[in-house]
């Protein structure tokens, strides 16, 4: 650890990680902390703390959260967007950071589990695809029993159609560049919440 | 997974006054005049690397967290070198609040990142309660012993030694039961014993 | 302030359609089929024509927020999506939370960012396809609750003393402006309950989400999406929830299928089964419980079943 | 010396209407003090105590009753509201209808609106459940407990929660500026609170203390270190029933810790925002109100909305007593200036 000088700090960094302009308003964040109360994953593991991250981002610091275990706990379920008075989405910044630390090489492990599925998902056109023949001759049965159609149709064109964007557009390039060999470690970052107040907690 | 094992918020309801109490009686020092402003950790030498900074240690007194308190980093790695309360508007003497903190530690035997900073600690508390004054080459061979490094420093040691720098007898000063006295009146050997 | 939060279902939807462009979600359809197939009866309960298209793909908003796909990708298979939708000049309706947010998110990217909607349009362009915004999305619960009086004089199974919680699921709330209910303290659903004759529990977790959403079940559910799960299920088991509903297929997953795990690690006994808005909705309606598919589900309905005095056949 | 001919109308008979009221008179013009309620008195009748002295705030009002009924020049018109005005020679002409239908027509020189500011409907924040959880008040409201306490009515509370910033300094469902004077009321409220009851917890959730003020940073301090009140920086984001109590969910963000913590009663200070009635007012009198419905000022002037309007008090901006009073007198001293040389 080192003492942070003002030439760590990238003033720009804001605009760097908004790559999709989704986060535009982070510097109206009042760092009131409403976000926080308002988070499952912060009741859980207190040491995720959205108000330290988007303090982080707003004062140019990287280090911490790209190396840090914490971003990836986030669900995203909106509840800090909700919550904050001044509508700052971070589920969104979440997203972006993630996709930086990606860029970066850490935490690639939380997303190869993913690869599987995507590569599923391109073959059929649909998620969540059970990759044994067994798991769909279950859907297919209960499909047919309540009167649906065996499988949901996605015809042959959409199939297609799907694949070839998924190449067009520059998604194909970006999962081969995420790789179990490649990955850095990360680890739990930050200090906010390491308090043990042994006899403290709960009701 | 034991479902007890699993993280809580804080629970407010719990905290009592009991530790700012003891913090204002034992030290003379009120953690509520703090306004948090942060003065005190900007101005740290060693703030950067402590786990808790100044103002987040006197937030921990507010908050009653004495297992913290005693467990933390800082704890061993305080310089005690008086800048916090040079610089705090309220006056809040953070060094006797760890100074306090880091008996209350060692008499509790919590457990410590730092062990031979704490070691080092005791060392030079024992050695003046027993010579009045810090016996140097008492607490250098005592330390260097109970560290497992037993000929650390032990060439220079020996030069100094030659040239008259250590005594082995007639360390002490003339009054020792005073200062003896002054150990055993100290409130916290009323209060943690 | 500038856009209004809450509002009213007549304002969302003034008229009802005579047909919708149904959006088919790939967990509704195979993890849960029931789920599809209680819109689609639903809906035809309400007059309105489901139309479906085999050209629809899956909207891709998972695998985005789990960051294994690119955004680039997403924007492109929406406009795609929704250019189908556009060109039957009908309105979307999703009936999972993660379509809806993925649509209407993606969709307004697409229409404020005139470079993103240009690049998603020459990649889809090449198969004839063009997306102009002319499709409004909506999730299929504004529909229900548009029409809670319709539903509430076809109910001819009342759910009489079946406690029954809500589980609103993050993705449709979380849009916050221009929405049904205010995101603090949501009761849309519990009016309907009301309506279908059960009895709406309120219980201490109700809001919490189901911690599934990003894929985070896959990478950290030990870590929290357990101990998440069981924090809400028990606040549920304590108010003494017979019956838990969602609108979102996802959720239904993490609250069904997690069950049996969390009586194994924190040695509980929880029972509470999780069906969909739709199905509870359809069950009501008299819809034979053989074609809402409640095989599917890992915690079983049948003592509900039971209770309502309809066999899984019948 | 009697300047007979020259009226002026104050609208709102709180703390700023009664002052320019007083003062008008006092300089020897005729007024009229048209009060919307029975009793003149204002927001202020609600408050049980004042910062930063704590002093009682019902004998100002008290006081300066008494001093306008012996002034001998205002006429005091309670239940009685403004429904119409029409330019005319020298001023207006406006009619007064009182509640029970009767209407009085008037020929004034110069009006002065004091029509005070009201509290926003903080419903809006589903996560408080204002309106849904029958403990969870607004300050106007805990006024009211206040008083039952000390005349020894109703349940002593085991904790007490303050919410600061509801609404205020919120751009997402509330208005982006800061009510100026929560800051000061909620440190008063809690201070009451601890020192009728010094055994419950009382806790204030705060972002920052905004205490501009003569001796107010002092009198926070005070209800800090010497009534204990316990101040947590954070902004509260959920209040839960649990077990009969509130159980109030946010983030110390001194530490960084997600806490929770159960209370009785939890108390929102809720923005303070235009009262209804100063729009259409406003609109009556050719008074311009920014954004928010608050009056404007024109350029350089201290009380002068348009021409022979003049505003004092709440309807400009939320503000404390003292306050409302200076506002009160400035108005009263453009409203005598413009009549001294006619």
């Amino acid at each position: 650890m080192h003492r942070e000088r003002d030439k760590d700090r990238d003033d720009n960094l804001r605009r760097k990680v908004d790559v999709y302009h989704l986060a535009e308003n982070l510097e109206d964040c009042l760092q009131c902390g409403k976000c926080v109360g308002a988070c499952p994953v912060a009741s859980l593991s207190p040491s995720y703390n959205s108000r330290q991250i988007v303090s982080d981002v707003l004062n140019g610091q990287q280090e911490r959260w790209l190396k840090s275990e914490e971003i990836w706990r986030c669900f995203l379920c909106s509840g800090c967007y909700a919550a904050c008075p001044v509508d700052i989405n971070f589920p969104n910044l979440m997203m972006q950071l993630r996709y930086m630390a990606v860029e970066h090489k850490y935490g690639l492990k939380y997303v190869i589990p993913f690869k599987r599925f995507a590569l599923a998902a391109l073959q059929d056109g649909l998620t969540f695809v059970p990759a044994g023949p067994k798991g769909r001759d279950r859907i297919r049965k209960i499909r047919t029993d309540i009167g649906l159609s065996p499988w949901p149709e996605v015809s042959e064109k959409a199939r297609e159609e799907y694949r070839a964007l998924f190449d067009l557009s520059g998604a194909g390039a970006f999962m081969e560049t995420i790789n179990e060999e490649d990955d850095k470690p990360v680890e739990l970052q930050y200090t906010e919440g390491r308090v043990t107040f042994a006899d403290k907690t709960g009701h | 997974m034991d479902a007890d094992t699993t993280y809580r918020p804080l629970f407010l309801n719990h905290i009592d006054d009991s530790l700012r109490t003891e913090i204002k009686r034992n030290c003379s020092v009120d953690v509520e005049l703090c306004m948090e402003c942060g003065k005190c950790s900007g101005g740290c030498p060693n703030g950067h690397v402590f786990d808790y900074t100044p103002r987040k240690i006197v937030q921990l007194v507010k908050l009653g967290d004495r297992q913290t308190l005693m467990t933390m980093d800082a704890l061993w790695i305080c310089l005690s070198c008086q800048a916090c309360v040079d610089r705090c508007p309220s006056g809040i003497d953070i060094p006797a609040i760890l100074d306090y903190m880091r008996e209350k530690a060692c008499r509790t035997g919590a457990k410590t990142s730092r062990p031979l900073v704490r070691l080092f600690h005791e060392l030079v508390l024992s050695s003046i309660r027993g010579h009045g004054r810090v016996s140097e080459l008492d607490v250098a061979l005592k330390y260097n012993w109970k560290a497992g490094q037993p000929f650390k420093d032990a060439r220079l040691g020996m030069r100094m030694l030659f040239k008259g720098k250590f005594r082995f007898y007639g360390n002490g000063v003339k009054q020792r039961a005073e200062v003896r006295r002054l150990f055993e009146k100290s409130v916290i050997a009323k209060d943690v014993s | 302030m500038q856009t209004k939060r809450v509002i009213n279902p007549g304002e969302r939807i003034p008229r009802v359609p005579e047909a919708v462009f149904l959006f088919r979600s790939c967990t509704g359809s195979l993890e849960y089929p029931g789920t599809e197939s209680a819109v689609k009866e639903t809906l035809k309960f309400l007059g309105v024509e489901a139309v479906t298209d085999p050209d629809q793909t899956c909207c891709s908003g998972f695998l985005q927020a789990c960051s294994a796909y690119k955004p680039e990708f997403c924007l492109a298979v929406t406009a795609r999506n929704l250019a189908i939708a556009e060109k039957k000049g009908l309105d979307t309706y999703t009936f999972c939370n993660g379509c809806y947010t993925g649509l209407s998110e993606f969709s307004h990217t697409l229409l404020s960012h005139q470079d993103q909607r240009a690049a998603a349009n020459e990649l889809i362009g090449r198969w004839g396809y063009r997306y102009e915004g002319r499709t409004a999305v909506y999730h299929v619960q504004e529909m229900w609750y548009r029409l809670k009086e319709r539903i509430a004089e076809g109910v001819v199974r009342p759910l009489k003393g079946l406690r029954v919680a809500a589980h609103y699921g993050c993705h449709y709330l979380s849009a916050q402006y221009g929405i049904l209910d205010d995101a603090g303290y949501p009761t849309f659903h519990e009016e309907l309950f009301e309506a279908l004759g059960a009895t709406p529990v309120f219980y201490k977790e109700r809001q919490l989400c189901c911690g599934y959403s990003v894929g985070r079940g896959f990478t950290h559910k030990e870590a929290i999406v357990q101990p998440h799960l069981h924090k809400k299920i028990k606040s549920a088991a304590v108010a003494g929830v017979q019956l838990m509903t969602t609108v979102c297929p996802g959720c239904n997953v993490a609250l069904d299928r997690e069950q049996p795990n969390l009586n194994r690690l924190y040695g509980e006994e929880f029972h509470i089964p999780v069906i969909d808005l739709a199905q509870l909705i359809a069950l009501a309606l008299g819809v034979p419980a053989s074609k809402l598919g409640f095989a599917a589900n890992t915690t079983s309905l049948d003592h509900v079943l039971k209770k309502l005095n309809c066999d899984k056949g019948s | 010396m009697t300047k007979a001919g020259k009226t002026a109308l104050i609208i709102g008979g709180g703390v700023a209407g009664m002052e320019a009221a007083l003062r008008i008179g006092q300089a020897g013009f005729d007024c009229v003090l048209a009060e919307k309620e029975e009793v003149l008195g204002g927001t202020v009748l609600q408050l049980s105590s004042s910062f930063p002295r704590w002093e009682n705030p019902l004998e100002l009002v008290e006081e300066r009753i008494s001093q306008l009924k012996l002034c001998g020049r205002i006429k005091i018109m309670t239940a009685t509201s403004a429904i119409e005005s029409r330019v005319s020679k020298h001023g207006y002409s406006v009619t007064l209808q009182s509640r029970n239908g009767e209407t009085t027509n008037l020929d004034i020189d110069a009006v002065v609106l004091a029509t005070g500011f009201g509290m926003m409907d903080v419903s809006v924040y589903g996560e408080y459940g204002y309106g849904i959880y029958p403990e969870v008040v607004n300050s106007l409201e805990f006024e009211a407990r206040i008083k039952a306490w000390s005349a020894g009515l109703g349940k002593v509370p085991e904790g007490v929660a303050f919410f600061k910033c509801v609404g205020s300094r919120d751009r997402s469902k509330g208005y982006p500026y800061c009510s100026k004077i929560c800051c000061m009321y909620t440190a008063k409220q809690a201070g009451l609170v601890k020192d009728m009851f010094p055994y419950t917890k009382v806790y204030v959730f705060y972002m920052d203390y905004r205490a501009a003020g003569k001796c107010y940073e002092e009198f926070v301090r005070e209800v800090i270190e010497k009534k204990h009140v316990t101040y947590v920086r954070g902004r509260p984001a959920k209040i839960l029933p649990e077990g009969g109590k509130l159980l109030v969910r946010a983030e110390d963000t001194l530490i960084g810790i997600p806490i929770e913590v159960s209370v009785d009663i939890v108390v929102l200070a809720s923005a303070a925002v235009p009262r209804r009635e100063t729009g259409p007012l406003a609109e009556m009198f050719g008074a311009k109100a920014d954004k928010y419905g608050f009056l404007e000022r024109q350029r350089f002037s201290l009380a002068k909305a348009s021409d022979r309007v003049f505003f004092a008090g709440g309807c400009g901006f939320p503000l404390e007593t003292l306050a409302a009073q200076q506002e009160g007198a400035s108005a009263a001293a453009e409203v005598i200036e413009l009549f001294a040389h006619e």
